[in-house]
């Protein structure tokens, strides 16, 4: 029999408390260690109990960004997964369920002859390993090993390194569960399974999600305080960073409210510090007015928001990108601000980093623009470079410039429009930080001269801001291709997937990512859309908002668009079948 | 930092003479904040003043202090977020009653029982003043404004009484018309380990006919002169809820505790602000996403 | 409308069965709510629920009567616009501590001074379950939470005595492990004339390992069966500062004064929504004009 | 000598708490009462004392929409208005002056000769007539009248209406005092003055400010609730519905916060009652999270914004057109909205109390957008034709439609978008509105079916509301131009004032206004650019905001544009130049 080797999509259902999300992680980890790469998914709705919850873990020799809609493993912890589910699964798969708690009958499973069922005791077998009931999930996971013909030695690693901190007896408490569901199901009688894991060469790579990425970048770039008040899909910045304020020694403060975490963050870069607040599109309407604040009186700061459908409390616990032209433009009158978008881990971490140093150093707004999908999603991803930004001050006034003045004037104008800044405490910089317009020295000032050279001298800073930035697209794929791909954030990945599967068909496609959205990178845009033989505008939402800006800044429209807007992410087997009829 | 020579209030005059009206309770406040700095021989650099939106904020372009004029209702965040960042500033927070019971009451609220060491001292006019006279979360009931012309139909919030209950840990109560006593209270609120509210009552000349000074001259009386015991809770309380006959001045309540940053270990040793930013390692973290 | 027949608990039903955990105190708070109408003989039409966002908030779905899910921390406003719109109809507020203490806290503060007669039911479970077990305003000092893992630094909120100290004419406290008494104090702050605080001691089973069930059996005790005086603030005060080794269930303190609504003069007579929209003739103020 | 009929500039200055703007509104009744047409402008620091002040009335016998930068009087009531503005005073203008409180230099005047100095006791008569210090600006104006020749018996008779309420006391104390000045005048020994007035026909007319209009096309339209915070330049609707709320039997409310506000007034419109609230752009900020709340609920809504320049407390008491894109774009997710920015006190009216008709009709946020120049100027206006907007109920559920049910599908799909609403109370209407994505009824729904089905449904309303809305863009002058200014709001004002005096230097222009941002009237901007020789843009900002639009929407760009972000609006004169020179 034909075997397809390192590559295979495994999901689990269940209702939500089952507690699937940690087995997927443990799936990824194993994946990745055995040298191949996974990309996880998870919907769940916004509640904390019932409710169909589904984690899919896919692997794949080659790097991979998205998965397909097929599946060849499926865990079913209740009789909702096999009913939404069965039909996904391909030809010759298999579910594994427990057969003291969920018979599956061929009405089930619609008329489907050719999947294949792999009944494991896995309460039973956790119990008589000194488990608990939730632990079936560990024995579900052996069970997938063994299918897999995968070795056990990774995962007893795995376990070993996850629960060392908890003791020995954990460790080994779960590496016995995890075994007796191996051991089953080696033993049953059974043709072998046409999917199976050949672990590869041990480059360590790390399974990250996009708001630790965003953390661990936040840390690297000099963080010293974080403040938020809990939002999914943001929450998890707040408490990843909850948990490593001890070994980083740094605070972390869930505010009373956002308006308290944009103030909070404010007033900590005001004095001095690198600082940063996070939410989703609810929590950033209530930071809409500090961000005004924040540019008028020139302090810098840096904002994460994590997309999710709205409008309002909208679908908490799922994906899109409606939010573009709201962050754009947010806040009452017009000022300069930086709004990136990362498209991977990676990207997460390295613009998380440079945030501080680009709000540091040109006393701007910076909005890092992520969505649930990338928050929450966790992907195999190289270990992050710490080169790629090194954290370095700026912005700040040298003693000279301030020590011994009566005023100091830190709002004197600037061929840069940057003028350095003194903080609270150091001997003769004093200054008022004004939302008011004020003069050089931050006194309120409404002459109509001094409110010209303000706002002038405000927005010069973006342009002079443009010098430190990357470049603000990027291209994936041969630069000669009959179909550019127009996107930005997360479904970057879905196109870079969809790359994959084009070029196996023969259509030569590639990606114009467009990274940093202000300051817009309009030249860029417009060479590419003036090059490309046919573009596809791919978002997230229902009006095309990055079509929108593309409009209006180049006047150039892609040639078609494809839009979602129902909560999901685009599946890449959608993407390539509207790429192809459309090329 | 050399040691600071003696200071005078006209120190921490910035320059620009106060836009306010002729007899406004504000110029009180001015002269009991700078005195208060002189007394205690705080350098305009060595202290933030967090002011908010109103005529009481106006004060940021008369004082010689680093400043910052944030949003309506948003000082006590910003002053927060600072001191935390460099616990060795000293930050002072002056707003209106509109502006930190009214748009700024959830921080107010937070502040009390969070417990940072930032003084947060109140012009309390019982009135909109920047904008003209509407009622103001203090407002007398009954009392017509320019929003209300057929008088406040809510009861006034008691700043003082919600503070103790907040889980304030300094509540005091000052009168722009005795700079002394309020020089007094402010300084003991800087000095105080810890969030300090002072409510001061702010005659305000233009839209305020009914709480004017020589309504509270019959009134107000110092419970320093009493046999008040700041330290029960109970007494604290009962104390505040006094308005009309008589209103007590000074301080109500004081409880001292570990402040929010002494508490917060992350917070031990040098502050924020100056530590390196350079070379965190994340390589150590980094491994258990691997 | 016609009298409504004799009504039960399921009346109440929506057909949604709640996606709580197993054991979660808001199957208390329900019945005690769905019970509280039914006594009363509210029939589903009469009244309109607005809810907070949390997993208090997720019973927008669980009860079957007008419902309004609104923002997180926004529930009061948009029921006191309601209630100014609708001064006939019964208006019930239902939500979270981190919703209406955290989010919500001002809306809180001036509603309790404003009197409008709304009753508002908070769900305190001090966390944020919804969020998967974050630090609640009414999280106890020291708890760690996922927010905090080092405990919580500040001093955990009183709802109770902030309710009293802000104003408050109706404050309660429940326990969702007594929807005996919870149904009683939900009808009275129905009825009450004026705006009702009730807060619910609420076990959360997955996230709040501290303030359990058996915590709370072991503490609470109600009021009425002590000699408390509802109508006395200080005394009122002072059970609510209890916490601890006896925590006070029951009626806390009552005051009845009138109702914001009730003191408006353009809100006599007949309420706002059945008065015509067409014929408003502008012309003599126009005249003003000229 | 030469006089001048009926046309003159008068400007008043002080400081803060001088009392001058209730001089300027007297003379501006007076002027519109003797059937001439005036127009107001003030300019004020955000202080309450000190800082200075200055109103300016410039009066016209044909309808003006804004004032000249020459004036013919200037009232100085302390030396900074003489030093400031004695340059721009006309030749042959006067300065009306306090001899025993302002002493007038040659040094002050610059080298003026051509200017006369008026000195009135002004005070001194003041209390001569048992009046207060204050009251020195009615001397004032009586000197004004007599230099100007007119008639007594007008003002008069306006002391009496406004103040016999006050009782007969009150009005002839103002008469006895306005007299004084108009007396000591007229025994004057000098020069006539070059300018009068000789009053026309008697049609009566309002002098009215864009907020008075918005408050009373609120009235009109059956508003029964408003709920705001104060800010300037909103606040006065909320004054003036807190004095109008005993005539009309309506509650005005003065909220903790805008957030309330916003709340409060959702809260009502779902009870059944119409309502609205309004502030400026840093209220706004707090409300953009409510906008979206009306949105997925399907609330209707009517928020007024009255911008003043920002960022954040920017000037406050002073005019920018920069919040645009800001309310076009504002709040998680994406959902409709109607904008509409009225650009003048007919329009704001008219707009106003359709505004009412329109969020009830189709269960949509309505933003009407204004300026601190539209708000707290005054115009003679025509009385307002109540017959403009009917008020009509709409989007309501009949009787038979709930009664009895169980549950009323409030969401259910409908072909207009709308589904008729009951509201709370009414017997058989039970359902939930739920600012999570919901099902028919309002039950939280997450899946992708329904969520398509909702999206689509709230984003055909827009589309419906067409129907009802009146031409979204008003043609001002021959449609055979040379030049089209295109503008929007309060700019409209000084674009047609400049078409008099275009057409009087023999240059066509006329004017395209964008009265409806949103639905943006796309098809009728394209026409309009499309068919015009020249396009100048002419906003009150910095960036261009609507020129962006219109390139977004349409790929046109003007051929030139004229900003100005100084905080002051335009002076007919620099628009004159610009256009002719562009021309
Ligand atoms: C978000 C926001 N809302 C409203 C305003 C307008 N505003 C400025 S000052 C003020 C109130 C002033 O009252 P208070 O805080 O009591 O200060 P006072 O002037 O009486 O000292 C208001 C409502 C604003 N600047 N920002
Ligand atoms: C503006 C805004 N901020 C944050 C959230 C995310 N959020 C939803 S529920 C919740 C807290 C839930 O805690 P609580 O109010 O105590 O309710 P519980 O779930 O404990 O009943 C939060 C922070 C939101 N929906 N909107
Ligand atoms: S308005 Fe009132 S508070 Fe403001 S400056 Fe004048 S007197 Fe003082
Ligand atoms: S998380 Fe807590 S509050 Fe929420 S449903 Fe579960 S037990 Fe109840
Ligand atoms: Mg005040
Ligand atoms: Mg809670």
């Amino acid at each position: 029999m034909k075997q397809t080797v390192n590559r295979f999509t495994w999901k689990i259902g269940g209702a939500a408390g089952d507690g699937i999300m940690v087995t997927g992680a443990m799936l990824a980890k194993y994946a990745t260690r055995a040298g191949l790469w996974s990309v996880d998914y998870s919907e769940y709705p916004s509640l904390i109990r019932g409710g169909h919850n589904v984690q899919v873990v896919q692997v794949d020799e080659e790097q991979i960004f998205t998965h397909d809609q097929g599946n060849e493993m499926l865990v079913a912890l209740n009789e909702e997964t096999v009913r939404l589910h069965a039909a996904e699964l391909t030809s010759g798969g298999v579910i594994i369920h427990d057969p003291d708690r969920l018979v599956i009958n061929a009405a089930m499973l619609g008329d489907r002859q050719d999947i294949r069922l792999v009944p494991v005791p896995l309460v039973k077998l956790s119990l008589r390993e000194g488990g608990k009931d939730l632990m079936r999930n560990t024995v579900a996971l052996g069970a997938t090993l063994a299918l897999l013909d995968a070795p056990l030695q990774l995962v007893d690693d795995i376990f070993h390194d996850t629960f060392i901190e908890k003791g020995q007896a954990v460790v080994e408490l779960n590496q016995r569960i995890c075994r007796a569901g191996y051991d089953y199901v080696r033993d049953l009688q059974g043709e072998t399974f046409p999917w199976r894991i050949v672990p590869k060469s041990n480059v360590v790579r790390s399974v990250i999600d996009g708001n630790s990425a965003i953390a661990l970048g936040f840390l690297h770039g000099g963080l010293k305080l974080y403040s938020a008040y809990p939002m999914t899909p943001a929450s998890s910045i707040l408490m990843t960073l909850a948990e490593l304020a001890k070994p980083f020694n740094i605070v972390a403060k869930h505010a009373e409210d956002e308006i308290a975490a944009v103030n909070n963050t404010i007033g900590a870069w005001h004095a001095g510090v690198r600082a940063a607040c996070g939410t989703s599109g609810g929590g950033f309407s209530l930071m809409v007015e500090g961000l005004g604040l924040a540019a008028i009186s020139e302090t810098p700061l840096v904002i994460v928001n994590a997309m999710r459908p709205g409008p309002a409390t909208g679908l908490p616990t799922w994906t899109e990108q409606g939010d573009l032209r709201f962050i754009m433009h947010a806040s009452q009158g017009e000022f300069p601000r930086i709004v990136v978008a990362p498209g991977d881990p990676t990207q997460a971490f390295t613009e998380a980093a440079r945030s501080l140093n680009l709000a540091e150093h040109y006393h701007l707004p910076v909005i890092i623009l992520t969505d649930k999908y990338l928050a929450e999603g966790h992907w195999s991803t190289p270990l992050f470079d710490a080169r790629a930004v090194v954290p370095e001050r700026g912005g700040f006034a040298a003693p000279h410039e301030h020590q011994g003045k009566e005023w100091y004037g830190r709002y004197a104008d600037t061929p840069s429009g940057v003028t350095p800044r003194p903080v609270p405490g150091q001997d003769g910089g004093v200054f008022i930080a004004n939302s008011d317009e004020h003069d050089q020295y931050g006194f309120a000032d409404e002459s109509s001269a001094n409110r010209i050279v303000q706002v002038d001298k405000r927005n010069r800073k973006l342009q002079s801001a443009i010098a430190a930035l990357p470049p603000r697209v990027v291209r994936w794929g041969d630069a000669d291709a009959d179909v550019t791909l127009v996107t930005w954030g997360s479904t970057t990945l879905v196109c870079r997937e969809a790359l994959k599967k084009l070029a196996a068909m023969g259509i030569r496609a590639n990606i114009l990512q467009i990274l940093y959205i202000l300051p817009f990178p309009e030249a860029d845009v417009r060479a590419a859309l003036q090059e490309a033989k046919r573009t596809i505008l791919v978002e997230n939402n229902v009006t095309g908002q990055l079509g929108s800006v593309i409009a209006e800044t180049t006047g150039l429209h892609c040639t078609h668009q494809f839009l979602k807007y129902d909560g999901r992410p685009f599946w890449v087997e959608e993407l390539v079948d509207f790429t192809r009829s459309h090329t | 930092m050399p040691a600071s020579p003696q200071k005078k209030n006209a120190d921490y005059n910035s320059g620009h003479f106060p836009t306010w009206c002729p007899g406004c309770g504000n110029f009180g406040i001015w002269t009991g904040v700078k005195n208060a700095l002189a007394e205690l021989g705080i350098a305009p650099s060595q202290v933030l003043v967090v002011y908010g939106i109103g005529c009481s904020g106006n004060m940021s372009s008369f004082v010689k202090a680093y400043g910052f004029h944030g949003l309506h209702g948003r000082a006590l965040p910003v002053a927060i977020g600072a001191k935390l960042a460099n616990k060795d500033l000293k930050v002072i927070v002056l707003g209106g009653d509109g502006d930190g019971y009214g748009e700024g009451g959830n921080h107010f609220i937070h502040a009390l029982r969070g417990n940072v060491d930032v003084t947060y001292i109140v012009h309390d006019n019982q009135v909109y003043g920047l904008t003209k006279g509407q009622m103001a979360p203090t407002t007398e009931h009954g009392q017509p404004t320019s929003s209300t012309p057929e008088g406040a139909l809510e009861q006034a919030l008691n700043p003082v009484a919600l503070a103790i209950a907040a889980g304030g840990s300094f509540v005091a109560q000052g009168f722009a018309g005795d700079v002394g006593q309020l020089t007094q209270i402010i300084k003991d609120a800087i000095t105080h380990p810890g969030f300090a509210h002072v409510n001061v009552l702010q005659p305000c000349v233009t839209f305020n006919h009914h709480n004017t000074f020589s309504w509270f001259y019959k009134r107000v009386y110092k419970v320093e002169t009493t046999k008040h015991d700041f330290s029960n809770k109970q007494e604290a309380f009962a104390r505040s809820l006094e308005w009309g006959e008589k209103i007590p001045t000074g301080l109500l309540y004081r409880e001292i505790r570990p402040t929010w940053e002494g508490s917060c270990a992350e917070l031990a040793g040098i502050p924020l602000v100056k530590r390196p930013i350079e070379n965190t390692s994340i390589a150590a973290t980094l491994q258990k996403y691997t």
